[in-house]
């Protein structure tokens, strides 16, 4: 019996020795006994707390402001909401200064608007233990204490900040010179869009390329060949590629006329879609509904380079007699421009993307630039009310230039005028009123 | 090092030559490479698309979060349907004038934020030449995009100074270009030579 | 009623006008719609990938059908697409990832998709030179413009620039980032205004060609 | 006359040929463009030369993915054979998943070509060199590794338990590193120097594309980094550095690459050049 006694301690003392040794060697390092002075112990009330202004709410920004010494020590912080805590950050820098304690995609459920928080930092030298981690969630836990340990490092708990509510807010006030400007702009345009519907006479100028439309569907159609008409890369999100769709409702109208055909291929189901309502409508309007043929605007692929790859094989063997690359374009414009030249077709190019529309000057015969080719739709059609808001797009450029030269001037004159100056007087004016 | 004997750089580097065929003119290897490209990549992109919109927007929200929000988008997807049926497919308009309307709808605010940043970008933060001729060449380049006034007399000349900056920015965006255009081009001669020949070490 | 045009113009205008209030509105529901409508994009864009499919695949079996001429290659075409959806679908259920790296999907990407994109792409350095030989002719003024800045630009960006003249490639950066950043914000301040234009014209229903 | 209208009737499949040849002529056949070596590739240079003690520890960080290969891949080539003539220690570490292809691809590479030309020094994975394992985190990672690098990764790349490598000895945070470069075109660079140089004092350059090089010049300016390798370029630069020391028998890609760009940019102004003269004379007779 006193063996077995015997034995059995002699094992205990083992497994703990052996328990101990492995503790050991897991541990990275030994605690810095020198890590906390006397003078660091006390870390009082740190942390100040705010919502996170002009927010859609959920979110409350935690600042703190700590003596340099502790610029290297990793902060934790805790969030109580009546008895329960949960952690918000661990193993952040405490010069990092700030953290924001916000809703995110995965998590939906965290910060409540309207419910009271309170906020206690932890700070540590070393990264801070699991172990310890979950000790400070645990419910029945009270953080008054300033400093827990556990086997290798101290570490330093502030006092309890709080409360702090979240609120969502009904105007971004920093977004306000954009909302005046808005505002400005739309009166603007809408003024134009009047002087139109009363029958104001609005002029356009001459977009080289344009004229050209005509000319180039008409060869096409007297050599026998089709037209082809490629959107580029973008989706019926972006505006150059819903200002491509305009202007090949203008075009396929021309088609329509001549009886010939037009060729769309497509990069995007969406943009595949749309084109084939915009030429079904075009025909429509010419009195061809007859001769429109749905398969015609065709999907290719979602990839960069196997669309460039299709649409080169297509023209290469349907050989149109015009090519129309208006739309949003990548590194593919040089492919498709190039292409379309070997076959010797005319081509009209227009895009929004300032990399590209060199290339495209160096291959097309004519090349719509920019804002250019936001207008052609207008061009070919020329609306009053179309005309008008060109005109306004023109009010806008004056107004523009006007603010930079008065900039400028005031740059001279030693002001230093920034936009800051025109926020001010943006806020004065709006005080004003 | 010698001629690759992985079947995988063989077929890289058989389809790198079949597209690269096409400069010399259309041909069969080429139709064969283009065809299976843009076959895989859309059998890739639908992959990608049934992943990440059907299961992850869709399925999961419905079934696992109770998010029926998700219904509205998924009634619209499915009237593009319609299309398939000639007598409803005015149907697909709807989701057509939704991604239309939030399309633009959305575009706006970011275009006043851009005009905003644009200006204030141009404001000189100290006077010097460079400054100087930034302004004369944002200003004229404006005047170039007048659309309601003839380019005769005074804005006939100072758009014809815009016109001058477009050029040189074009030249200058070319020859920036091309620099990582060739750098592709070395990298797969890089491919053909070392990894597939293995002639060059 | 449900025909015309009326009600996707209705659709599109109060869309619209929604996305442009939700910008300057940070509470719920606004605050989050833009991201909201960019996923209901994308799910109806899901959708429509159907209807893309069909446009492809169906061009191709008609031709596979009368033989047309490359019907052969459209085989291909086809049999591309169906070997990457499967692999796509097999590497999820395999590996409850497509993108694995044992799954043959990510070959197919690696050894597939990789070398024809890149390859498409360095098609570009053949084009670039074919279309500057042809096309830079000082005919006038803007393009022997063009052409001299190009070709600055060109010397001053490789080691040959600096053994000409140690001023080249300075002045290569002083175009940059003086002139072509002139015009590059002049063109850019155009495109944003037209861009409003062209969204004004739309959700006030005045451009409506995209509706038949 | 005759010559005019051929070159103006030029097939253009002429011109495809002739770009073709001067990328593929300067593989066969290295020229080596003169070039000026810039400061901020010197300094790299000099200090893993002067300042890193053999047996030292080299930290690479390959942080990019295939399309930013053609570039950044030379430079990691070049800096591992710099730490092979030292005898200097090669750690490779990624924060991408793809980087992961990049390291092991460079290790492939170097390895295979050292051992085959220096049979007398042979260099062994998991001696010399090694590429620790991808860790998801980011930032956490490169902060972690400031307090322990074998217990934030575990394993290398190829599954080796790190405390049984030798070329892991002695190695237990960044102040047993002696150097370290990122290659990189994305804001990785940024958590590097914020974190492993500003909060852990660990010495680093930059090695990223030509593009990036513009922005990344401030940090050199800051003092945060010491050296900075600019595109293809700057490990053109670094290799003539190298082989000006070095008897090396291997290829450089970047000076290649830098030859093929170099040829390329030539070819095209001539075409140009060629062809202006052809218009004019063109012109002058249409004129007459």
């Amino acid at each position: 019996m006193k063996k077995n006694l015997v034995l059995l301690l002699i094992s205990l003392l083992f497994i703990m020795l052996n328990a101990f040794g492995q503790d050991r060697a897991a541990e990275p390092m030994l605690p810095d006994s020198n890590a906390i002075t006397s003078e660091t112990v006390y870390l009082g009330n740190i942390l100040i707390l705010s919502d996170i202004p002009n927010d859609g709410g959920g979110g409350i920004e935690i600042d703190w402001e700590l003596n340099d010494s502790l610029n290297n020590y990793y902060i934790t912080i805790v969030r109580r909401e009546g008895r329960t805590k949960k952690i918000v950050a661990s193993d952040l820098l405490a010069s990092s200064k700030q953290v924001r304690d916000v809703n995110s995609d995965e998590d939906m459920s965290n910060v409540k608007d309207g419910t009271e928080y309170f906020y206690t930092a932890i700070l540590s030298k070393y990264a801070v233990s699991q172990q310890i981690l979950d000790y400070l969630v645990c419910d029945s836990i009270d953080l008054n204490t300033r400093t827990i340990a556990d086997g290798y490092q101290v570490y330093l708990i502030s006092d309890e900040s709080g409360p702090v509510k979240a609120k969502a807010s009904w105007f971004n006030p920093e977004r306000l010179t954009v909302f005046v400007s808005a505002i400005i702009i739309s009166f603007i345009f809408l003024l134009y869009l009047q002087f139109a519907r009363n029958g104001k006479k609005l002029y356009i100028r001459k977009i080289n390329g344009l004229d050209a439309v005509e000319e180039a569907v008409g060869r096409s159609t007297e050599m026998g060949k089709p037209i082809m008409y490629i959107l580029g890369i973008g989706y019926v999100t972006d505006i150059p590629t819903i200002a491509g769709l305009t202007i090949l409702g203008r075009v396929a109208k021309k088609v329509a006329e001549y009886k010939t055909k037009i060729l769309v291929p497509s990069y995007d189901p969406v943009v595949m879609t749309t084109a084939q309502e915009v030429v079904k409508e075009a025909f429509t309007e010419a009195g061809r509904p007859d001769i429109y043929n749905k398969n015609d605007i065709m999907y290719i692929t979602q990839d960069q380079f196997g669309y460039a790859a299709g649409v080169d094989g297509m023209m290469i063997r349907e050989k149109p007699g015009a090519v129309f690359l208006q739309g949003l374009f990548f590194a593919e414009s040089l492919i498709l421009a190039e292409t379309g030249h070997s076959i010797g077709a005319i081509q009209i190019a227009g895009t929004t993307e300032t990399a590209q529309l060199p290339f495209f000057v160096a291959a097309c015969d004519y090349t719509l630039i920019g804002e250019e080719m936001m207008a052609a739709s207008v061009y070919l059609q020329k609306d009053p009310l179309m005309l008008g808001s060109i005109a306004a797009e023109d009010i806008m450029k004056v107004i523009i230039i006007i603010i930079i030269i008065i900039g400028f001037i005031l740059g001279i004159l030693g002001i230093g005028l920034h936009i800051e100056f025109f926020n001010k007087i943006f806020n004065l004016l709006i005080e004003i009123l | 090092m010698a001629i690759s004997t992985n079947i995988w750089i063989w077929i890289a580097a058989l389809l790198t030559l079949a597209i690269y065929s096409f400069l010399y003119k259309d041909n069969p290897f080429y139709k064969f490479a283009e065809y299976l490209l843009v076959g895989i990549s859309i059998g890739y992109g639908v992959s990608i698309y049934w992943h990440n919109t059907i299961i992850t927007k869709v399925y999961n929200p419905l079934v696992h979060e109770k998010d029926f929000l998700v219904i509205i988008p998924l009634i619209l997807g499915l009237l593009m349907f319609s299309r398939f049926f000639k007598s409803y497919s005015h149907l697909s308009r709807m989701p057509i004038a939704f991604i239309v309307g939030a399309g633009t709808g959305l575009s706006i605010p970011s275009s006043f934020e851009f005009l905003f940043k644009q200006v204030q970008g141009t404001m000189p933060a100290s006077l010097d030449v460079g400054n100087l001729i930034i302004i004369v060449g944002v200003i004229t380049t404006l005047v170039y995009f007048f659309f309601s006034m003839e380019h005769k007399g005074f804005v006939g000349k100072v758009s014809r100074i815009g016109i001058t900056f477009i050029m040189i920015a074009f030249g200058a965006a070319f020859g920036y270009t091309i620099m990582a255009r060739i750098s592709l081009l070395i990298g797969r001669i890089q491919f053909l030579l070392s990894d597939w020949l293995g002639i060059i070490k | 009623m449900l025909k015309g045009k009326n009600i996707p113009l209705a659709i599109t205008f109060i869309v619209g006008i929604i996305m442009i209030v939700s910008f300057f509105i940070p509470h719920r529901p606004f605050g989050d719609i833009e991201q909201i409508s960019l996923r209901w994009y994308s799910i109806i864009a899901g959708f429509t990938m159907v209807l893309g499919v069909d446009s492809l695949l169906g061009l191709h079996f008609r031709k596979i059908k009368r033989k047309e001429e490359n019907w052969i290659h459209s085989i291909f075409l086809i049999a591309g697409f169906v070997m990457v959806f499967i692999a796509g679908v097999w590497g999820t259920i395999q590996y409850g990832s497509a993108f694995d790296e044992r799954s043959f999907f990510t070959y197919i990407y690696n050894y597939f998709i990789v070398p024809l994109q890149a390859t498409m792409f360095s098609l570009l350095a053949f084009f670039v030179a074919s279309a500057s030989y042809r096309a830079f002719r000082a005919r006038n003024r803007d393009a022997a413009l063009l052409l001299i800045t190009a070709v600055i630009v060109m010397l001053g960006r490789v080691p040959i620039g600096e053994v000409i003249s140690p001023y080249l490639p300075k002045f290569t950066d002083w175009i940059m980032e003086v002139p072509q950043m002139a015009a590059k914000r002049g063109i850019g301040l155009g495109i944003a205004l037209g861009s409003l234009g062209v969204a004004i014209r739309i959700i006030l229903g005045i451009e409506r060609s995209y509706l038949s | 006359m005759k010559f005019v209208n051929f070159i103006n009737k030029l097939d253009k499949r002429w011109i495809y040929l002739l770009i073709a040849l001067v990328v593929i002529i300067p593989f066969v056949f290295p020229v080596g463009c003169p070039m000026k070596i810039t400061p901020p590739v010197q300094s790299i240079y000099n200090y893993i030369e002067d300042s890193i003690p053999e047996n030292g520890v080299l930290l690479l960080g390959v942080d990019y993915d295939p399309s930013t290969m053609a570039e950044l891949h030379p430079m990691a080539k070049a800096l591992t054979y710099h730490a092979f003539y030292n005898n200097v220690r090669v750690l490779f570490v990624t924060m991408f998943p793809q980087g992961s292809g990049m390291g092991q691809d460079i290790i492939n590479r170097t390895l295979e070509h050292w051992n085959s030309i220096n049979p007398d020094m042979p260099k062994e994975l998991g001696k010399d060199i090694t590429l620790l394992a991808y860790v998801p985190g980011f930032s956490a990672v490169i902060l972690k590794m400031g307090e322990n690098i074998p217990a934030t990764f575990n394993e290398d790349a190829y599954g080796n338990k790190l405390d049984n490598l030798s070329v892991m000895e002695g190695i237990k945070t960044y102040d047993d590193i002696d150097y370290m470069v990122e290659f990189s075109g994305s804001s990785v660079v940024l958590s590097w120097l914020i974190y492993a140089n500003g909060r852990y004092n660990l010495k680093m350059g930059i090695g990223t594309t030509a593009v990036s090089a513009a922005e990344y010049y401030n940090y050199l300016q800051s003092g945060q980094a010491n050296g900075l390798l600019g595109g293809l370029k700057g490990a053109a630069e670094y290799e003539k550095l190298l082989t000006n020391k070095h008897d090396f028998s291997g290829r450089n890609d970047a000076s290649v690459g830098m030859d093929a760009q170099s040829a390329a940019h030539i070819l095209f102004i001539l075409l140009i050049i060629l062809g202006n003269i052809t218009f004019f004379i063109k012109k002058h007779q249409e004129g007459k």
